[in-house]
């Protein structure tokens, strides 16, 4: 079965793209299956200089999901393409670039270092960290940030695909999704984690240092799965589905609604090897949803009615 | 005893083949072995049952207990969600291992080497002991708050030198204390290998640091990945940077970590 | 252990109220515990006329959660207080009407018929329901609308205490709460179901013929911590925790972080006796807390550097 | 056999006995009897085992098969998550009941009755046969799709007058629906009871409402209280109002309910 997905130029073996911040460098995944085999990888948030992330603890496990507050560890993009990247097997497999910055022209310094690394196939720009408040919450909340980013982006990225990955936590995903199209984005990428929390009432702390964190996992997957439908409508470009996807099924619910393609993360976590699974398992999922391939399958759902 | 490098690292389902005591809140759980030919002692395994669901979306580490030809043995005590579930499991039911992970202790043949285990912090040395080369070079310290029948101390204290105190009162305390003080000086020219909770650690590591004594740290984190992907199991090293305790540790100098 | 709370000008047993739509008119449930034991009874939205509500499907399963579209089915008000409210034990708890309207007179409406209802304790104004785009998303995402419904509602209520329940999918939930505030709210509840959607990929279809439902459940419990939290520190009235609680542990969670009382609603479902366990292990978990009273324990949260 | 009304309905906490057969998807389970004294076949119960944790909040309902005084039995078909789980219990899992739920079938003496069950729609019969005042008068039609050992249907045969046919193939459809309303006017001035999947029940719904035949249906909706107070179950009744299946259901006349 050809599954084969088209977009924004990338050409990828399928759908199935691990999501920044849940699979590393990729290069962790090395030994849990053939990284070749994977539609692409996100690497984790790549920042102009490198940051060591917030406090300690980052993580806790919820219902059907987790709270992360990692804060963009990272080495740092020189530091990634000098040492990471030539370990990747970027021929075979897209190599996505997740660009985190604070201000508008950050993100545009860091396009132009990424623009000419023949390694990265796409820069996927992060208007919606929820973790850290200077910067990217009100990046990722406020359209007029969100089509600035992008165009700052878009303007030195060379010839890079450019794909925009959105907060949910907004009133109108729509909106946000319409700015980030108006900044010129060849594509976007939804949903980023939820804003969320949890305490210990035996100490009466919050569990995370940084008090909030944010919510993923396939707790969060209808609410993903609506976001994904709204900006399908929204927009003309395509769109990447992210949130709880855990099966093969979960992500052809997403191309049901209009994802060209999709991103796993927490999911990663249920075994190292779960990205590689989904892909084995797409076949029997498509024949379950009677799909020839991904194309007649995307956005063919049926709304009540018709 | 090979230090497996992380290339053949692999995910395997294999069969639950039992507990030693139903009934405890101490279990000794064993497992199918993986396929694994080695692993170095310290080295952990992410735990995974198959029909866990969605709900505890994450595998949980425990050390490597033991490991022979046949079987793949943790030793933990329940606290939580998932160490409860993993108690109640049915022989031949599927758990998904990943592993061995981390780093592992140091095993230098002949040299006089003090384990030092604070609780569940026993569970590695059980594995050290029987495949060290030289055990008659080990003694074994273990501080305890429930009787001692709970673990597997006794089999250990078989194999090599060992003693063991336990916590009755929080005034045992400074005893225990004095007495993994004198041992660690006892051991001078040697190495101390620690694996407990962290007030136990800290005790070592000052005393190490500031006597100039060779030491190693076992650290516990909450661990999603297990494999150094998602950075929410950091400790921060020597020099004040967060590096990931699964994929760095479990195992640091005494002096290169921040507890 | 006294596990009393006051606000508003209510006084109930204990701080564990059952929510609106997951306790139907609390009849359905007097065999599995005993009504009187219960904090507060919010009965099922009502609104002026009898209300049919959406087609069938309307529920759906999701990982530790559920999606609703109910849309608000239920026989009018005056059908509740002529049928239901005289069977319910009103004189020993807090019964709690849910008003859902689709304008700020029908709201004013509303609260006139009950304002002289001595069975009723206090009103809950439900500006959030997402289920239905006429009016309610409207409502819940305005903050304008929000201070209006308010509005009328206190202008007719009588001296019936006022609980302005709010929508979680806002890009800022202070802004709301404070937009209550200012309406003259005399507490906040929150919060409601978060917007979330499900596929059938067999049939290509949406699960619930509404296309879009309300998530709620232990999934969402990170979520709702948090808005409680935020809201808390953004207003100086009494808050309502609501979301995802299914235990004892998790209604302290909520009371830590500020909360006065809490509502249980789709954890009634995991058991019809939920609520009722919950009261039974609410002294367990104080202890837990180490908290003398409830008024100890609120809004004691300890936050990092404190 | 009386209707137990609401205020009797109590959430038990029962242990699991074990399953008819442990390797086949067709799943009689049979739980303690939660201290019910009776019921009236056509009710039914929520099921949820104890250690379900929070991944699956809804409790699934399955018609009461049989209840005697030591034991409650379902019997029920793997098809999703929850019977996946259900149909791998241990023997001593504690499973919370609640029930007897709904209203049930009538039950007149000495009156024609004609069961028309289609595939797992045979649960509920099972006990109405055995608890029948006049069980001479019962007679019983089964529709089906895979062999017959995979139900009750034997057992059932020897009690009342039965007879069973299996659709291999689509076109065996027409033939079904042609004996079912044979038997249906051959059952003119008694009552037909009919449980099974939708495409079935219409059939017999047509038939009944154009023939003027006395006929009761039982349905089948996603569930998520059983008790009347979530609304997610409901059905248009004869003027096009939204009623609860599991409260006013779900047996409905056949003229009361639109499908
Ligand atoms: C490298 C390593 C080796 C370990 N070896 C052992 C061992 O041999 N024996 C043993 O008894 N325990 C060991 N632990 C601790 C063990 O992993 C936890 O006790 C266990 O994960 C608790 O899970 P839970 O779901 O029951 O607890 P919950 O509190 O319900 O778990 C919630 C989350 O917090 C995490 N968590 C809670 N307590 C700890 C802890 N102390 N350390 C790390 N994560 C925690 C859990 O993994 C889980 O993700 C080890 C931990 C690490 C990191
Ligand atoms: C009053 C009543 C009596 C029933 N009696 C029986 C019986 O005796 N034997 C039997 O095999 N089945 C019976 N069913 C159907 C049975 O409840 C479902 O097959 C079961 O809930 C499926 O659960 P699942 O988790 O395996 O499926 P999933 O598809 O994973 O379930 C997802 C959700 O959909 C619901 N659901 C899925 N299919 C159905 C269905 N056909 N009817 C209702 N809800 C469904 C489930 O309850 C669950 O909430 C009855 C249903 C009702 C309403
Ligand atoms: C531990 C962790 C770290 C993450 N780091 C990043 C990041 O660096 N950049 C980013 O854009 N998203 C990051 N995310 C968000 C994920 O890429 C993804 O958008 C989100 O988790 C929702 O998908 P999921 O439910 O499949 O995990 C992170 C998520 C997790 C759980
Ligand atoms: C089936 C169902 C029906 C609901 N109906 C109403 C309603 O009529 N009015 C209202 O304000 N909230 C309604 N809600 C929302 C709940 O009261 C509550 O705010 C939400 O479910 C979050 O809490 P929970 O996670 O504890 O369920 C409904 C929720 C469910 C699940
Ligand atoms: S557990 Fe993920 S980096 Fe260590
Ligand atoms: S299942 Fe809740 S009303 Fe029927």
């Amino acid at each position: 079965m050809d599954l084969r997905v088209e977009f924004a130029g990338l050409v990828l073996k399928n759908p199935i793209i691990t999501a920044s911040g849940t699979f590393g460098f990729g290069l962790e995944f090395s030994s849990f299956g053939d990284l070749k085999r994977l539609g692409g990888i996100v690497v984790k948030g790549l920042s102009l200089k490198p940051r060591e992330g917030n406090a300690m603890p980052r993580i806790v496990e919820t219902p059907c999901g987790m709270l992360n507050a990692i804060g963009i560890q990272n080495p740092g993009v020189e530091a990634f393409l000098k040492d990471k990247l030539p370990l990747l097997p970027w021929r075979e497999t897209a190599i996505i670039a997740n660009l985190y910055a604070c201000s508008v022209e950050e993100f545009g310094d860091l396009a132009g270092v990424l623009s000419g690394e023949e390694g990265v196939a796409a820069l996927e720009v992060n208007v919606s960290c929820p973790n850290v408040t200077h910067g990217g919450a009100a990046f990722g909340q406020d359209p007029a940030q969100i089509t600035k980013a992008t165009e700052a982006v878009k303007k030195r990225c060379g010839n890079k695909p450019v794909i925009v990955k959105l907060s949910p936590n907004v009133t109108d995903i729509a909106v946000c999704a319409r700015a980030a199209e108006a900044g010129g984005a060849d594509a976007l990428s939804l949903i980023n984690t939820l804003l969320g929390m949890a305490v210990d009432i035996k100490t009466r702390k919050p569990v995370l240092a940084n008090v909030v964190g944010g919510l993923s996992g396939p707790a969060i997957k209808p609410v993903a799965l609506r976001c994904v439908y709204q900006a399908c409508r929204a927009v003309g470009i395509p769109v990447v589905g992210i949130g709880g996807i855990a099966s093969a099924e979960d992500a052809l619910e997403f191309i049901t609604v209009g994802a060209t393609a999709v991103e796993v993360g927490t999911a990663n976590f249920l075994r190292p090897d779960q990205s590689f699974r989904i892909i084995d398992d797409l076949p029997r999922a498509m024949l379950k949803a009677r799909a020839a391939d991904m194309a007649e399958l995307r956005g063919s759902l049926v709304l009540p009615g018709q | 005893m090979v230090v497996r490098n992380c290339r053949e690292v692999k995910v395997q389902s294999v069969r639950f083949l039992g507990t030693w005591d139903e009934a405890s809140d101490f279990v000794e759980l064993t497992l199918e072995n993986p396929g694994w030919e080695s692993y170095r002692p310290g080295q952990f395994a992410m735990l995974r049952p198959k029909h866990w669901g969605l709900e505890l979306p994450w595998g949980r580490p425990f050390s490597i207990s033991r490991l022979d030809a046949e079987t793949l043995t943790v030793f933990f005590q329940v606290i939580g969600r998932g160490t409860s579930r993993l108690a109640r499991l049915n022989p031949g039911d599927e758990v998904v291992v990943w592993g061995p992970l981390g780093n592992g202790f140091s095993a230098p043949p002949e040299t006089p080497t003090l384990l030092l285990a604070g609780g569940m912090g026993i569970a590695p040395f059980r594995g050290y002991i029987e495949n060290h080369p030289t055990p008659e070079f080990l003694r074994l310290f273990f501080a305890h708050r429930v009787p001692l029948a709970n673990y597997p101390y006794l089999a250990m204290a078989e194999k090599v030198r060992a003693e063991a105190m336990q916590e009755h009162t929080p005034e045992d305390l400074p005893r225990i204390i004095e007495r993994i003080r004198e041992l660690m000086d006892e051991n001078h020219g040697g190495i101390a290998l620690a694996c407990g909770p962290t007030p136990f650690m800290r005790t070592i590591q000052e005393h190490a640091v500031a006597g100039g004594l060779r030491a190693e740290l076992s650290l516990e984190k909450s661990m999603a990945c297990g494999v150094g992907a998602c950075l929410g199991c950091v400790c921060k090293n020597g020099e004040g940077k967060h590096v990931q305790v699964c994929a760095r540790g479990p195992v640091f100098q005494a002096d290169a970590v921040q507890l």
